[in-house]
């Protein structure tokens, strides 16, 4: 059902994508404002929920910009206003060691990218893709994967009143 | 498209995340790396899951964001804390565990 | 050819001490452990387990003797006397056995009885004299289980074993020496000792490494026993297998060790220390053991040192020439010595010096012989020494300051030291002319004659000494404590016997001096085991223990002699094998084994004998009327004249020093490694291996920064060697790593993982 | 599984003290004495089964695995759970276990500062499950699991009960060991996938091992030495040790180096070197060097030292030398010396550890220089050190001796296609190394034990014979922990064959591989 043109629309806008949200995760680990740092991930965040929908998850697209744009963002941006940051460029927002981050990170990377390389050369995604329907996935979570579900429930709910514990003025 | 191009997205952005991790001292901003860890990890689930066809990559990449907002709540409110007890969040003046 | 032998096949004898020789050692190490369990509680405070441990070893090792003289006198003549083995597996690992058990020959023997016989004197002799002493068990304890060291060393059947009581020596010499611990300087002295003879242990443990691996798998194959038994090793060495290199590296490795332990030239310097020990040990360690343990390996071991240092194939060789500067370096020393224990010690290197000259010429039983009755006076003039300055001179051993005119006040002692002192001079007849002359005599004979001039060189010198110190301590008038003045620089003060201060110097107890006399008798007698100027049929020592150089079939010795009737077997008839042509040593057996080369012996002429009595009387009197002069007539022209005259007072200087041997240990390589060199590795590690180590938080700063910090902090408080101050280098160095920093946390882990994953990748690429 | 072959004796005896652990929780840590008498009796139950192990062990087949029990773990990584013992684990699991014993019992009034006797206790009983599992494990997931299990425990050991540098000590002990442990992981796995990604099993290893490409195998086994040689810890690998032991608590240093550093060389004899035997030819040469370099290393460190735990503590780097060289012989006579060595170093190292902790307790101090005259003060625990400084320097006659002497006569001949000449060197060197050895112990006795006691200690000295104030002898409780220590110190010298017997076999079986 997909065109060929489609398919090259797809390659090309992966490309942007992606490239904006390297520069984005680039400058979320380089900026020295923490507010522009904040509004970068914004950037990756979208990024990735693009992705995701190239990838053909709806679902996770949505929940991603609910969940993370929506509640997550905010809640850095206001556990920034709380710590008080200069809204402002901050000085020392680096410690000194960058090049050992350099040097591991690299080091990762190339790792991963032979790893990979050798791992999936050039395989090639379902052209058709295989629409994994939002039921399919409801009846997965509630279905084989209710017991991680109730779990992570409990973690959020731990998570809750931990935040209000620890958060709490007293 | 290649299955590679998401996996190689993932992995950059991986190590962007722990660059991040190990060279920022802004507690959170730290917070902020890892979420860029964690995003790559479900782009590359959500890769999997569709080279796969299968729904477990995408339920597993929604534990993840669910896990995620947990840890970012958490570890805001201990910054928080933090801060009110030092009036600081450079982790280089955090060294409780120094021996 | 077993045909031809069924005829000239005899039984030889043997009998239950033979059998069972092992218990020699064995009664020692069961009477160290009763002392150490209930000595204290016993009425003599644990003496008595050692002494009747001791007289019981000596009871059986005189009936083994005995039964072993039957065994040989019942054997044909010049025809080989296969020794008594008994083995028991004590251990194997990876195929090979180890064993443990007896190898009982003439001269395991000789040393048995030697030494159960002095050490039970000693044992006596010490009840009085360390009577009320602070740690009486513990000193009869350590003294027995040494004693039980020596014995097993003795009879051992292979290296494992003789290593075993060599350690086990070494061992109780550290705590005999080191009796009188509370003063330091006497446990240093036992550190000292203990840590020279463990340096030439190197060479016990290499050589043994070395033979073993050389020689194993010819004694395998041909007697089926391990490369470590004495008798393996000694017919593999006449066995013309061994390749030149391997047994000469095993033979030098051995005698270092021999080196060490028998105080030879240059690692003699621990055995005048070694005084510092009660006079009893002194005794027993000078005498018949622990110093002798070194000659007994090589008297031992001989076909190994035989062909290893082809002895008699030239006129030199590492150990005549070791024996013959020992001899003359330590007479010389004697000389300098106030300390009569000293003078003793000195003398007793030096007849060391003698019998390793001798094995080291081939002149095998007369060093042996040498062994054997030098053990006798030479104990004898320990315990008079220790008589002296027990009942005359307050425990001080300081011949100049405290003795003098002891000879009216204590006449058994000063005639045992006079009679010990005749025979440690090798005075016809006493004991020692029989061994040393006949020692100097073969080692002309074959042919080494500038060691025969060493040794006649020797034999002036202690002569000489010896008159300097009997005239110091026995005659002139009683000087210092011996004259009643309080000697308050005693040598050894302990505890005990200040009952003495009061009365005057007196002869000694009973119980010292039985010992005494037993033990001049013995130096007056035991010559005429074995006097070769009354000639062939006199030599019942050589006919006794000296092993006969004969072909024999594998049997004779690799089967375990069990019970009486081990018979043994010639390959060739008598006829063709005369003992003038036994092809042992020189030339490779044919059809059999050797386990003992041929070695002649020098025809006795008086006309040498004369020569080297006239050196020794000339030295004697040479010294006496030097002595008279110096120390009874005070001449002006000898006192102080090292002073001033410049070449003599360098000499002096020289010899004070002990040739600046100790200087070169202690001060230079001892103090070297113990300090620089130690401090160096140290700071290597605390430094250099911590700082690679600690990388990633090197990283984290400017290296420059680092060092000019470390330097300075050494600078600062200038010592590296302090665990705390160490500590805190290296904690300043390494805190970035354990900083409790998230981020660095995560760069450890982060890195962990990608070194991980990229050797992964490596891997699987 | 049924219970008939007894394959259940391993699983018992290893995790028996989990239980301990679980009742020690219901227990209220103020009532310390139940606590401590449910450790106690926990680790003798747990040493009572050891010993019906020993009962139960079938000698005649000590080269072969025995009691062992296999059933699925974890099937997604087709790990499964097997345990078994053989000559080599034995003695070893023994030892782990007749340790910790005595450690509780000297434990029992020598809690060290800050209290907490309940988690101290505790930590020790899951220490011992560690070891033991280690020494049993026949899969490479369970071995690194309880090889893992071990650390934490020694961790808060060192870390909370230490001395005054004991976070730093604790800290660099931790990173030490996991940064050894994580190449050993991924050295494990790169032998799960190159075998095939079939199973952990070692026997199965074992066989597969030989298939891999040579270069693999010496990455392989890179990946592994450093994991082992940390543990062990072999030059240059070993400045974590003397901060570790120097700040432990005394019952940390004593399990530290009776069993903790055997788990490195275990590790070599029993999976480096049988799975990888190609690599292992390839790095004999180097780890013996190491090993000779460690020895001299040691002695120096050990000369240079003023504090007395830290002297034992580099001494161990010199004695675990002498294993290291007997294994890199790669012959059957040297690995028998080296597994000797491990147990003998064990008992010794472990008994001088423990006198050390008690001249601490009794003089507050352990600086060479200002102790002396012990045998006046103490005589009893003055001789007793001796005893064990003179088994430490190989006095033969006493455990040391047979796995020094041993390692140095193997080294002479190393396994055909080794150096002669280069092992020949390392003999040479390795000889030297014992006289050093004797040089720093006995200096060490004469300065401590030797001489009149310091004045700052030595009280009322009524004419020399007066004990210090607060200096007692030998107590009860160390009496009862160090007896069987010095009996068996004293055995193992007397009658060697009782452990070669065992080990010989088992050794015979890993090193098959080079037709040993």
């Amino acid at each position: 059902m997909f065109s060929a043109e489609l398919l090259i629309a797809q390659n090309i806008g992966f490309f942007i994508i992606a490239a904006v949200m390297v520069v984005g995760a680039l400058r979320v680990v380089t900026t020295s404002n923490v507010v522009h740092a904040a509004l970068w991930l914004v950037v990756v965040l979208a990024g990735a929920a693009a992705q995701y929908i190239l990838l053909a998850a709806e679902f996770v697209a949505v929940t991603q910009v609910l969940v993370y744009i929506g509640a997550v963002m905010v809640l850095f941006l206001f556990g920034t206003m709380l710590t008080r940051a200069r809204i402002g460029a901050e000085s020392d927002l680096n410690n000194k060691n960058w090049f050992v981050g350099l040097g591991v990170a690299l080091a990762l990377l190339v790792a991963m990218l032979i790893a990979l390389r050798d791992g999936f050369g050039a395989e090639k995604l379902p052209a058709d893709d295989p629409l994994v329907s939002t039921q399919t996935l409801s009846d997965q979570i509630f279905g084989p994967y209710l017991l991680p579900f109730w779990a992570l429930s409990f973690v959020l709910l731990a998570a809750v009143i931990g935040a209000i514990v620890l958060a709490r003025r007293d | 498209m290649l299955l590679n191009e998401f996996l190689f997205l993932g992995a950059i952005l991986f190590c962007i995340g722990v660059y991040g991790v190990i060279v920022r001292k802004n507690a959170v901003l730290v917070l902020m790396s890892i979420e860029l860890i964690l995003n790559s990890v479900n782009i590359n689930l959500l890769a999997f899951s569709l080279r796969n066809g299968s729904a477990d990559g995408q339920t597993f990449a929604l534990y993840v964001i669910a896990v995620a907002a947990a840890e970012v709540g958490i570890g805001l409110a201990l910054v928080l804390l933090v801060y009110r007890n030092s009036r600081s969040i450079s982790l280089d003046d955090l060294s409780e565990m120094k021996g | 050819m077993f045909s031809a032998t069924e005829s000239a096949e005899t039984v030889l004898r043997s009998g239950w001490f033979l059998e069972n020789a092992w218990l020699i050692p064995l009664m020692p190490v069961i009477a160290f452990v009763l002392i150490i369990g209930f000595g204290k509680k016993m009425p003599m405070k644990g003496s008595e387990f050692g002494i009747a441990s001791l007289v019981a070893s000596l009871v059986v090792s005189v009936g083994a003797a005995y039964q072993w003289i039957q065994r040989v006198d019942g054997a044909e003549p010049e025809s080989f006397v296969a020794p008594v083995i008994k083995t028991w597996t004590w251990w194997e690992s990876a195929g090979f056995s180890f064993g443990i058990g007896q190898h009982i020959d003439g001269l395991s023997l000789t040393l048995l009885v030697v030494v159960t016989l002095i050490s039970t004197l000693v044992e006596i002799y010490s009840v009085e004299y360390l009577r009320g002493d602070i740690r009486y068990t513990h000193f009869f304890g350590a003294l027995t289980l040494f004693s039980a060291g020596m014995l097993n060393m003795v009879l051992a059947e292979n290296m494992i074993q003789l290593i075993l009581g060599w350690e086990i020596m070494g061992m109780c010499s550290f705590l005999l020496i080191g009796h009188w611990w509370e003063d330091g300087a006497n446990s240093r002295a036992a550190l000292k000792a203990f840590f020279t003879t463990r340096t030439g242990d190197i060479g016990l443990l290499v050589g043994t490494s070395v033979l073993f691996f050389a020689a194993n798998a010819w004694t395998q194959k041909t007697l089926g026993i391990s490369g470590f038994t004495v008798r393996g090793l000694s017919a593999w060495a006449l066995s013309g297998d061994p390749g030149q290199a391997a047994i000469t590296v095993g033979a030098v490795a051995l005698f270092i060790a021999c080196i060490g332990k028998s105080g030879q030239f240059p690692l003699h310097t621990w055995l005048p220390d070694a005084m510092a020990g009660p006079t009893p040990v002194s005794s027993l360690l000078h005498s018949s053991t622990m110093v002798v343990a070194g000659v007994y390996l090589v008297a031992r071991l001989f076909p190994v040192f035989f062909t290893g240092m082809n002895i008699l194939g030239t006129n030199l060789n590492l150990i005549v020439l070791i024996g013959g500067i020992t001899i003359v370096v330590a007479a010389a020393l004697a000389f300098v010595q106030a300390d009569i224990k000293k003078v003793l010690a000195y003398s007793t290197v030096s007849q060391l010096g003698y019998m390793m000259m001798g094995l080291g010429a081939g002149a095998w039983m007369p060093a042996v012989f040498h062994i054997f009755t030098h053990a006798f006076f030479k104990a004898c003039l320990f315990l008079c020494a220790g008589s002296v300055s027990h009942s005359a001179s307050h425990h001080s051993f300081d011949m100049k300051k405290d003795m003098g005119g002891l000879r009216k006040f204590m006449p058994i002692t000063f005639g045992a030291w006079i009679i010990s002192t005749l025979a440690l001079c090798g005075v016809f007849p006493f004991s020692g002319f029989f061994s040393k002359d006949e020692i100097i005599d073969n080692v002309g004979h074959n042919g080494y004659n500038l060691f025969m001039v060493l040794g006649l060189t020797g034999a002036f010198l202690t002569a000489a000494y010896m008159t300097r110190a009997t005239y110091l301590t026995f005659n002139g008038k009683p000087r210092g404590a011996a004259a009643g003045a309080h000697a308050h620089d005693a040598h050894d003060a302990h505890d005990a016997h200040d009952a003495h201060a009061s009365r005057g110097p007196h002869e000694s107890r009973l119980l010292i001096t039985i010992p005494l006399m037993i033990l001049a008798t013995l130096a007056l007698g035991a010559g005429f085991l074995n006097p070769v100027p009354l000639g062939e049929k006199w030599e019942r020592m050589t006919r006794w223990v000296e092993p006969r150089a004969e072909v024999i079939s594998p049997t004779g010795i690799s089967a375990v002699a069990s019970g009486p009737g081990q018979g043994r077997v010639f390959i060739e008839s008598r006829t063709q094998e005369s003992k003038s042509e036994s092809p042992c040593g020189t030339s490779t057996p044919t059809g059999g084994i050797c386990v003992a080369p041929k070695l002649q012996h020098a025809p006795f002429k008086w006309s040498k004998a004369l020569m080297s009595m006239l050196i020794v009387f000339f030295g004697g009197f040479a010294s006496w009327v030097l002595c008279v002069q110096l120390y009874g007539k005070k001449n002006p022209k000898l006192v102080g004249l090292t002073k001033r005259n410049k070449a003599l007072g360098t000499g002096y200087m020289f010899l004070q020093n002990k040739y600046y041997l100790d200087v070169l240990y202690e001060k230079i390589i001892v103090h070297g490694i113990a300090h620089p060199i130690a401090q160096a590795a140290y700071w290597f590690n605390q430094n250099i291996i911590d700082g690679v180590v600690n990388g990633f938080g090197l990283l984290a700063r400017k290296i420059s920064g680092w060092v000019y910090r470390n330097v300075d902090q050494r600078v600062v408080d200038g010592t590296v060697n302090g665990s705390a101050a160490a500590a805190q280098g290296a904690g300043a160095v390494i805190r970035p790593i354990q900083s409790g920093k998230v981020n660095q946390y995560g760069a450890l882990l982060f890195g962990a993982a990608a070194i991980g994953a990229l050797i992964l990748v490596i891997i699987n690429t | 599984m049924d219970l008939s072959d007894n394959n259940w004796v391993l699983s018992v005896g290893t995790f028996l003290p989990l239980l301990g652990v679980l009742v020690m929780l219901f227990v209220p840590k103020a009532q310390e004495t139940t606590t401590k008498s449910v450790a106690l009796l926990t680790s003798v139950a747990t040493l009572g089964v050891g010993i019906y192990t020993l009962t139960q062990f079938n000698f005649d087949q000590a080269g072969k695995m025995q009691f062992v029990a296999e059933t699925n773990w974890i099937s997604v990584l087709k790990s499964t759970y097997f345990v078994g013992v053989d000559g080599i684990s034995l003695p070893l699991y023994l030892l782990s276990m007749v340790i910790t014993l005595l450690v509780m019992i000297y434990s029992w009034n020598h809690v060290p500062a800050p209290g907490n006797t309940k988690a101290f206790f505790a930590l020790m009983l899951i220490l011992q499950t560690g070891m033991a599992g280690t020494f049993i494990a026949r899969d490479l997931i369970l071995f690194f699991v309880f090889f893992e299990l071990v650390l934490l425990p020694m961790y808060f050991m060192i870390g909370v009960w230490g001395g005054e540098h004991r976070q730093y000590a604790s800290l660099k002990f931790f990173l030490y060991t996991m940064f050894g442990s994580a190449l050993m992981l991924v050295a494990f796995l790169a032998l799960f996938f190159k075998t095939g990604a079939e199973s952990f099993s070692i026997p199965f290893l074992i066989e597969q091992g030989a298939g891999i490409s040579r270069s693999a195998q010496i990455w392989i086994f890179g990946g592994m030495f450093v994991g082992f040689a940390v543990k062990v810890p072999m030059f240059p690998f070993h400045t974590w040790l003397p901060d570790a032991h120097t700040q432990a608590p005394t019952q940390g240093s004593v399990i530290l180096a009776a069993v903790l550093l055997k788990l490195g060389t275990y590790g070599f004899v029993r999976i480096a070197i049988p799975i990888l035997p190609v690599a292992a030819e390839e790095w004999a040469p180097w780890i013996g060097l190491l090993a000779v370099v460690g020895i001299i290393y040691g002695a120096l460190g050990c000369l240079a030292q003023t504090d007395m735990k830290r002297l034992i503590a580099f001494s161990s780097v010199a004695h675990m030398g002498f294993v290291m060289l007997g294994i890199s012989t790669l012959t059957p006579f040297g690995v028998n010396a080296a597994v000797f060595g491990m147990v003998a170093h064990g008992l010794i190292t472990g008994m001088l550890f423990f006198v050390a902790g008690s001249v601490k307790e009794r003089y507050h101090t352990l600086e060479i220089s200002r102790l002396s005259g012990m045998l006046k003060q103490m005589p009893r625990m003055g001789w007793i050190m001796g005893f064990c400084v003179m088994a430490s320097l190989g006095l033969p006659g006493l455990a040391g001796f047979w796995g020094e002497f041993p390692a140095i006569l193997s080294a002479y001949q190393p396994a055909a296609g080794l150096s002669e000449v280069t092992f020949r060197i390392y003999m040479v060197i390795a000889a030297i190394g014992t006289v050093l050895a004797a040089a720093y112990l006995l200096w060490l006795f004469q300065r401590t034990a030797f001489g009149e006691p310091a004045a700052e200690f030595s009280g009322d000295n009524n004419e020399g014979h007066g004990k210090g104030k607060g200096i007692h002898d030998v107590n009860i409780f160390e009496w009862m922990a160090w007896t069987p220590l010095l009996a068996a110190i004293l055995v193992l010298g007397i009658f060697p064959n009782l452990l070669f017997k065992i080990i010989d076999p088992a050794v015979a079986g890993v090193l098959s591989a080079f037709g040993g």
